[in-house]
């Protein structure tokens, strides 16, 4: 059996070959400890902004200052919302995921640029660094929301140059990311494989990876030119020197809004590979998930006007991207249905990745179903800015993204770590985690519907039910996460050594010669005539010598 | 560094299908599609981001037409031209410097990069003495005359206008120099036969790289230096 | 429930509510065509129900990808309609002939509304900040705030255009009166518009819904909606308004004015700008002003000259004037006094006064705004004669 | 490659230069020469059939299908912004009448009004 990529010595280097075990890791260009890395960075940023959640749920159980001042409350939200959106929710599922399984399911020996990877992963580093000393530096953490919106992220004496500098080395981060799996994808793909024979998550990171280069640039720029507004004052985004702030928001929610799908596409393409391993069938309609993952990317482009509804743009405009919003949701529809399909007649196994995903299916059509009224036009000149918006996204993000994350985290653990975790216990974590997190939610559709609006550090007495309804969530909420977590992190050393097919998967990164896999993946490449999930009365159509990667069914 | 050493060398590898045929394994060493797609896809980052700042400036021409065209028209059409005309060539020295090394006239190659670098210098060279004498005439990012809300400042749109020129021209200016320095990079990777007529990716890049800098200067050319030319001054 | 929510208290929120509520009715719709299938597929093909063989790959079904692609395709043209209309209904301004078009500025942190000149020629002006309910430190509440000095009044079933702006150099904000489910942000430097006709007399409710900063919490304001009598009698009187009738007394000029968000009056902290209890001026700010110059404020000197003093005397100077000129006056403040006179109060016109608020130095600071060390304060031209020599009153108080 | 692609791409490469060189001249008198009144226009069309040539010639974009495409969607993409952001800027109306505040007055002012 071959050494797993784990062990000391088992990786290749950007520079040199040093003996060190730390060096190895911090100089390593293979995709699987790039994942790692970037898992554990990542969520140790998720618990700094829970924590700065928590922070503010507290400081809204009640009217009145709490905790918090104004304008402390005004830095914790945005720090809440810079660290969420872009250290944890962008790079989320690509950096993690994409890294660590992509490659290994199309049978390739590591990305396309190994080295830009790992320049990428510190760039990532650098940016998020930028990001957390702006805490501590200046005049404190920015206040401008995470929108940054104009003129009062040039106004405002907080250290917005160094949070918006971060934003952009972070952008770049995200784009080589993508531009690497673009490559990847169209060149490395085993022989055989043509793109309808790519798993559906391979086609959810390309889609992703197309929003992650396209996009990515419109909202550097635009930074840019905030930052050398704000220094300069040029007034390129000022109406007292003849700029527009309407121009700032079209060019932020150019990115912004496709950014949004770029969160949820990967983390779909996690529920696509759940939902048929453990109902041990085919997936239903795979060409139509495959190909409304790259619709909804496409048509996500153009549909970034609905967070302008009430910014004073044409009502022709609103209209129009009105219109545009609601052609997202019937891809979106068609891939819910075709994975509600895929458990017809199968057999249900209900392991705790699929307790996730199922969950999740909850979750995020509330989530889903919640943009589409906000999409009315008539109806979110209502409920824009309020929290019924703040609940929605929270719904498909949390809800949606982190779920699924959470779920691809329990799917892949035993292949990552040839070990499992203890069943029982997760799926108590995740009860814990599901109820309060309605809980922590749902009320908040109620409150914003009857006039709360968002960023509110004081409201008036008649909300205080709901956002004391939300508060306990929370509490449930958390525990559930460190109970997760608990559960996750003892069993990475503890948990008892399994397989490399725990799951009684098809696709290709559950064919590896050993749990863990080996440094350079699959022993040989193999050919693939098959399509990703070939199940026979239950079991997995194709088998490998994992010696010779041969086909033996 | 050694690649043996550690196994990095690209051992092409085949795959077998059922039937016994064979598919040779596409390996991310020395992929030469790979390289180009991958640089390509860059590019258009630059463009995307190019485009927004295009947009911005198109915004502002029709909010404030007037003043643009007239801060237009105290550009020196003469200078813009010429840089124009540098890069052009530029593009072709650089042009033909690949097509030598694809010849196998590695020197002839190094030879028209070292030319392609020198025009690079010129266009600067030029560059700097416009922005020295934007400078003198206090029109320059920070001084007062491109600040709104005191006695010597230009009107808004002028001052957005000379505002989105240096940004659009610093940053196209950056690439230039950059463009340099990878031109350099290229010249040590040739020298130390990394870069040959049989794998020249990299300068197959290099060159595309150049391309998109004076693309990039065939808007920015007209868009400041022309939409006023002939008003005036 | 918000003041005045309940009651849909304007032609069009029907029109939001009646599309809310389809929406609702498809959403939960469409939300148990998943959730109801998956939740009875999970059960009935549950692993240990399920054998083997029975197991059957089924991965088409073009009728029903029809239906689920058709059905819900049908249902958001029908949301889309009525988003659309509902927007109709908001945004179709009435014709200004038939409506009375009043004027709105959002400025941080209060709503101000101007009135068409009445039959007298008087214009009402109308608005201000809101104040804060004082707290002590267990968070209870000792004194209640107050919401509604500012106050938009309107006629009952009468169309109001509202004119929106925000003054140059303020923020975006977002005038939402959630009982008529309307809203618009009040952009810097644009006009944009909101029409309403309310149906009901009543109280409602008017919030920023726009992040502005530090008080957006407190961006309130009242709608007072009158009878139609009431509403003339108010608005042809001279007098200033039913319920936001300011005293001309200097606390409530800067309440008015929403001073009181930035700066605090009797205490020496310093908020958002320096604080104005007298004892304007700190040290480094005397030493900046020394060291730089300064020709912010408008007075008919022009500009201070930068280094009139440096090194110990600058210092001693500073500490001087610091310290509101007690202790020994260094005898370097002389090249000062013949700007400033020998008490440091000014002289009028010509320099400010280094000590007190003065009204020459408030006017000064009003119109022109200020740009400092600590930031930028805004101006506030429209603040009347009467109110600033109120204002320095009061601080000198 | 051998010889005769090399002096055929070369002299290919001069032809191109001779375009792009004839049509920068164009560039620089069209304002001085005719049509005076479109110069924004015409130098952008001018623009565009440079940046064509240069992309299909010098970039060797021609017979790149897949490259192709991606620049075609980005173009796509661009031109889309633009179509969308520009309609909307004429929408807006600037602060004209008398405001409770007044206007706040700098240098060159005057901008802001003569779209109206
Ligand atoms: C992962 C992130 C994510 C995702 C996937 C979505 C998905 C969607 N979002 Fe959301 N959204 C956000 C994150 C996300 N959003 C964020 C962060 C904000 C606020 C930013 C800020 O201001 O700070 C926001 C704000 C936001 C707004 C602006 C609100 C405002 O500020 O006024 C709107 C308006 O249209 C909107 C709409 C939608 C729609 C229509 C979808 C659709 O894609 C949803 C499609 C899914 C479904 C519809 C459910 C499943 C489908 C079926 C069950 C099939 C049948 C149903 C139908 C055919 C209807 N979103
Ligand atoms: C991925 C995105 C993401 C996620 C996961 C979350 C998660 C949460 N967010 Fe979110 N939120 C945003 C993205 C996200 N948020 C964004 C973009 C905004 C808008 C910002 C803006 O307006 O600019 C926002 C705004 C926002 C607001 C609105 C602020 C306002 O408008 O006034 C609130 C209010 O309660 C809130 C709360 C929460 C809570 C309670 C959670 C919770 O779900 C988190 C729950 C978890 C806990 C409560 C657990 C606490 C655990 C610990 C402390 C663990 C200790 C650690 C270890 C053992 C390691 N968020
Ligand atoms: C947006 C916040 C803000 C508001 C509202 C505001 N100010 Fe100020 N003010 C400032 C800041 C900031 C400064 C400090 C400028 C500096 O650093 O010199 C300042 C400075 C001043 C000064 C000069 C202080 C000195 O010592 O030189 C006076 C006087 C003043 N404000 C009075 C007022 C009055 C009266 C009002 C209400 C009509 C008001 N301010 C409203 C922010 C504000
Ligand atoms: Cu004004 Cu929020
Ligand atoms: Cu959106």
């Amino acid at each position: 059996m071959s050494k797993s990529y784990l062990e000391a010595g088992e990786t290749h280097c950007a520079i040199g070959h040093p003996k060190s075990v730390f060096w190895q890791w911090m100089l390593t260009i293979d995709h699987k400890r790039i994942g790692l890395m970037y898992a554990a960075v990542i969520f140790t940023f998720f618990f700094v902004a829970v924590f700065v959640a928590l922070t503010m749920r507290i400081e809204l159980f009640a009217p009145g200052a709490q905790i918090l001042d104004g304008d402390t409350f005004n830095q914790a939200f945005t720090l809440h919302g810079v660290i969420m959106i872009f250290l944890f929710i962008i790079p989320g599922v690509p950096a993690v995921f994409g890294n660590i399984v992509m490659p290994l399911m199309i049978g390739a020996k590591d990305v396309s640029f190994p080295r830009l990877n790992w320049f990428t992963f510190w760039l990532y580093i650098f940016g998020a660094l930028i990001a957390l000393s702006s805490l501590w530096t200046g005049e404190g953490f920015a206040d401008t929301g995470w929108t940054f919106y104009a003129p009062y992220s040039l106004n405002t004496n907080t250290n917005v140059i160094t949070t918006l500098v971060a934003a952009f080395v972070l952008g770049m981060a995200s784009i080589l990311t993508g531009l690497n799996f673009l490559v990847t994808i169209h060149r490395l793909r085993a022989p055989g494989m043509d793109f309808f024979k790519m798993p559906l998550f391979v086609w959810g990171i390309y889609a992703t990876a197309w929003i992650q280069l396209l996009a990515t640039p419109v909202v550097g720029i635009t930074l840019v030119l905030a930052i050398l507004e704000k220094v300069f004052g040029i007034g390129i985004f000022d109406p007292s020197k003849g700029g527009d702030p309407v121009l700032f928001e079209h060019l932020f929610w150019i990115y912004s809004h496709p950014a949004v799908y770029l969160m949820i596409l990967p983390a779909f393409g996690i529920m696509s590979e759940i939902i048929p391993t453990f109902s041990r069938r085919e997936v239903f309609g795979y060409r139509t998930i495959a190909l409304s993952s790259a619709s909804i990317a496409g048509i996500g482009y153009l549909v970034w006007g609905h967070h302008l509804f009430t910014s004073g743009m044409s009502d022709l405009a609103k209209t129009i991207f009105s219109f545009l919003t609601f052609f997202v949701a019937i891809p979106t529809g068609i891939k819910f249905y075709d994975w509600v399909a895929t458990m017809y007649k199968g057999q249900i196994h209900m392991t705790t990745p699929m307790l996730w995903a199922l969950g999740t299916m909850v979750t995020f059509v509330i989530g889903g179903l919640t943009g589409v009224t906000i999409a009315m036009i008539g109806a979110d000149i209502h409920l824009q800015d309020t929290y019924y918006t703040v609940a929605h996204f929270h719904y498909a993000m949390l809800g949606g993204v982190v779920f699924l994350l959470f779920a691809g985290l329990h799917y892949w653990f035993p292949l990552m770590f040839g070990r499992m975790y203890n069943e029982k216990h997760a799926k108590r974590a995740f009860w814990f985690n599901f109820i309060g997190f309605n809980m922590l939610w749902f009320p908040m559709f109620i409150a914003g519907y009857l006039g709360m609006p968002r960023r509110y550090f004081d409201y008036l007495p008649e909300f205080q039910i709901y956002h004391q309804i939300s508060f306990f969530g929370a509490l449930v909420f958390i525990t559930g996460l460190i109970y997760m977590f608990t559960v996750l992190i003892s069993a990475i050393k503890k948990g008892e050594k399994v397989g490399p097919n725990h799951w009684n998967a098809t696709t290709l990164e559950w064919h590896l010669p050993s749990a863990p896999p080996p440094l350079e993946n699959h022993s040989k490449v193999p050919y693939v005539d098959f399509r990703p999930y070939e199940y026979h009365h239950g079991d997995p159509v194709v088998k490998f010598n994992y010696e010779t990667m041969q086909r033996i069914d | 560094m050694s690649h043996e050493e550690h196994g990095h060398e690209y051992v092409p590898e085949i795959a077998t299908a059922r039937d016994g045929k064979q598919y040779e394994v596409q390996g991310w060493q020395g992929d030469f599609y790979g390289g180009k797609l991958g640089f390509w896809l860059f590019m258009l980052t630059e463009v995307m981001m190019f485009g927004a700042m295009f947009l911005t400036l198109t915004y502002y021409f029709s909010l404030h037409h007037d003043d643009f065209i007239e801060a237009s028209s105290e550009f020196s059409v003469l200078l813009g031209g010429t840089n124009t005309v540098v890069l052009l060539i530029s593009a072709l020295t650089m042009g033909l410097g690949l097509l030598k090394m694809r010849a196998g006239d590695v020197k002839g190659a190094k030879l028209m990069i070292y030319a392609t670098m020198i025009l690079a210098l010129v266009f600067l060279a030029i560059k700097g003495v416009e922005w020295t004498e934007d400078y003198h005439d206090g029109v320059f990012l920070g001084l007062p005359a491109l600040q709104a809300g005191n006695p010597d400042s230009r009107p808004l749109g002028e001052i957005l206008f000379f505002g989105m020129y240096f940004t659009m021209t610093g940053l196209h200016g950056f690439h230039i120099i950059l463009g340099i320095g990878l031109m350099l990079w290229l010249l040590k990777r040739i020298n130390a036969g990394k870069v040959t007529p049989e794998h020249h990716i990299l300068h197959f890049n290099i060159a595309l790289y150049w391309d998109l800098v004076h693309l990039i200067w065939v808007f920015v050319f007209p868009y400041f230096y022309m939409i006023g030319a002939g008003h005036g001054h | 429930m918000l003041e005045g929510f309940k009651s849909q208290a304007a032609t069009f929120a029907a029109d939001v509510d009646q599309a809310l509520y389809i929406n609702l009715i498809f959403s939960i719709i469409l939300a148990f065509s998943v959730i109801g299938p998956m939740l009875y597929f999970a059960w009935k093909y549950r692993a240990s129900n399920v054998k083997k063989e029975d197991i059957e790959n089924v991965v088409h079904h073009t009728g029903l990808e029809i239906t689920w692609t058709l059905i819900p395709t049908i249902m958001m043209f029908v949301l889309f309609y009525y988003g659309y209309t509902s927007m109709r209904a908001l945004r179709t301004m009435p014709d200004a002939k038939n409506a009375i078009t009043i004027n709105v500025e959002g400025s941080k942190w209060k709503w101000r509304y101007e009135y068409p000149a009445n039959a007298n020629g008087f214009v009402h002006k109308v608005g201000g900040a809101y104040t804060k309910p004082t707290m002590d430190g267990h968070g209870n509440v000792v004194k209640n705030g107050t919401m509604g000095k500012s106050a938009l009044y309107v006629p009952v079933g009468t169309n109001i255009i509202l004119d929106m702006t925000a003054p140059l150099g303020d923020v975006i904000h977002s005038f939402y009166i959630p009982a008529f489910r309307m809203k618009e942000d009040v952009v810097p430097g644009r006009i944009t518009k909101q029409w309403f006709n309310a149906t009901k007399v009543g109280e409602y409710d008017i919030e920023c819904a726009e992040y502005c900063g530090t008080d957006h919490s407190y961006m309130f304001s009242r709608l007072v909606v009158m009878p139609k009598d009431k509403y003339e009698a108010w608005f042809n009187s001279n007098a200033d308004t039913p319920k936001g009738n300011y005293a001309n007394s200097g606390d409530a000029v800067l309440q008015r004015h929403g001073c009181k968000s930035c700066h605090s009056i009797d205490t020496d902290k310093v908020l958002f700008g320096p604080s104005l209890k007298t004892r304007r001026l700190t040290k480094e700010q005397v030493l900046d002003v020394i060291k730089n110059g300064q020709n912010k404020l408008g007075y008919a000197m022009g500009a201070m000259p930068s280094g009139l003093a440096t090194g110990a005397d600058a210092e001693k100077i500073a500490e001087y004037v610091a310290n509101g000129m007690t202790g020994t006056k260094p005898a370097s403040f002389a090249t000062c006094a013949g700007c400033h006179g020998e008490d440091g109060k000014g002289q009028y016109g010509t320099a400010p006064s280094l000590v007190t608020y003065d009204v020459d130095l408030l006017r000064n600071v009003l119109k022109h705004g200020k740009k400092g060390m600590m930031g930028t304060m805004p101006q506030f031209p429209y603040v009347t004669e009467k109110e600033v020599s109120a204002i320095a009153e009061y601080l000198n108080k | 490659m051998d010889i005769n692609t090399y002096k055929a791409q070369k002299s290919g490469y001069y032809k191109i230069l001779g375009g792009l060189l004839l049509l920068t001249a164009v560039t620089l008198i069209q304002p001085y020469m005719f049509l005076e009144n479109a110069t924004f226009g015409i130098q952008l069309m001018i623009g565009a059939v440079k940046a064509w040539l240069i992309v299909m010639y010098y970039m060797h974009l021609k017979g790149e299908t897949l490259i192709g495409w991606t620049v075609g969607f980005a173009l796509a993409l661009v031109i889309f912004f633009f179509a969308v952001v520009m309609t909307d800027v004429h929408h807006f109306q600037f602060k004209d009448i008398s405001y409770i505040s007044e206007q706040h007055v700098s240098a060159g002012e005057h901008t802001q009004h003569h779209e109206e």
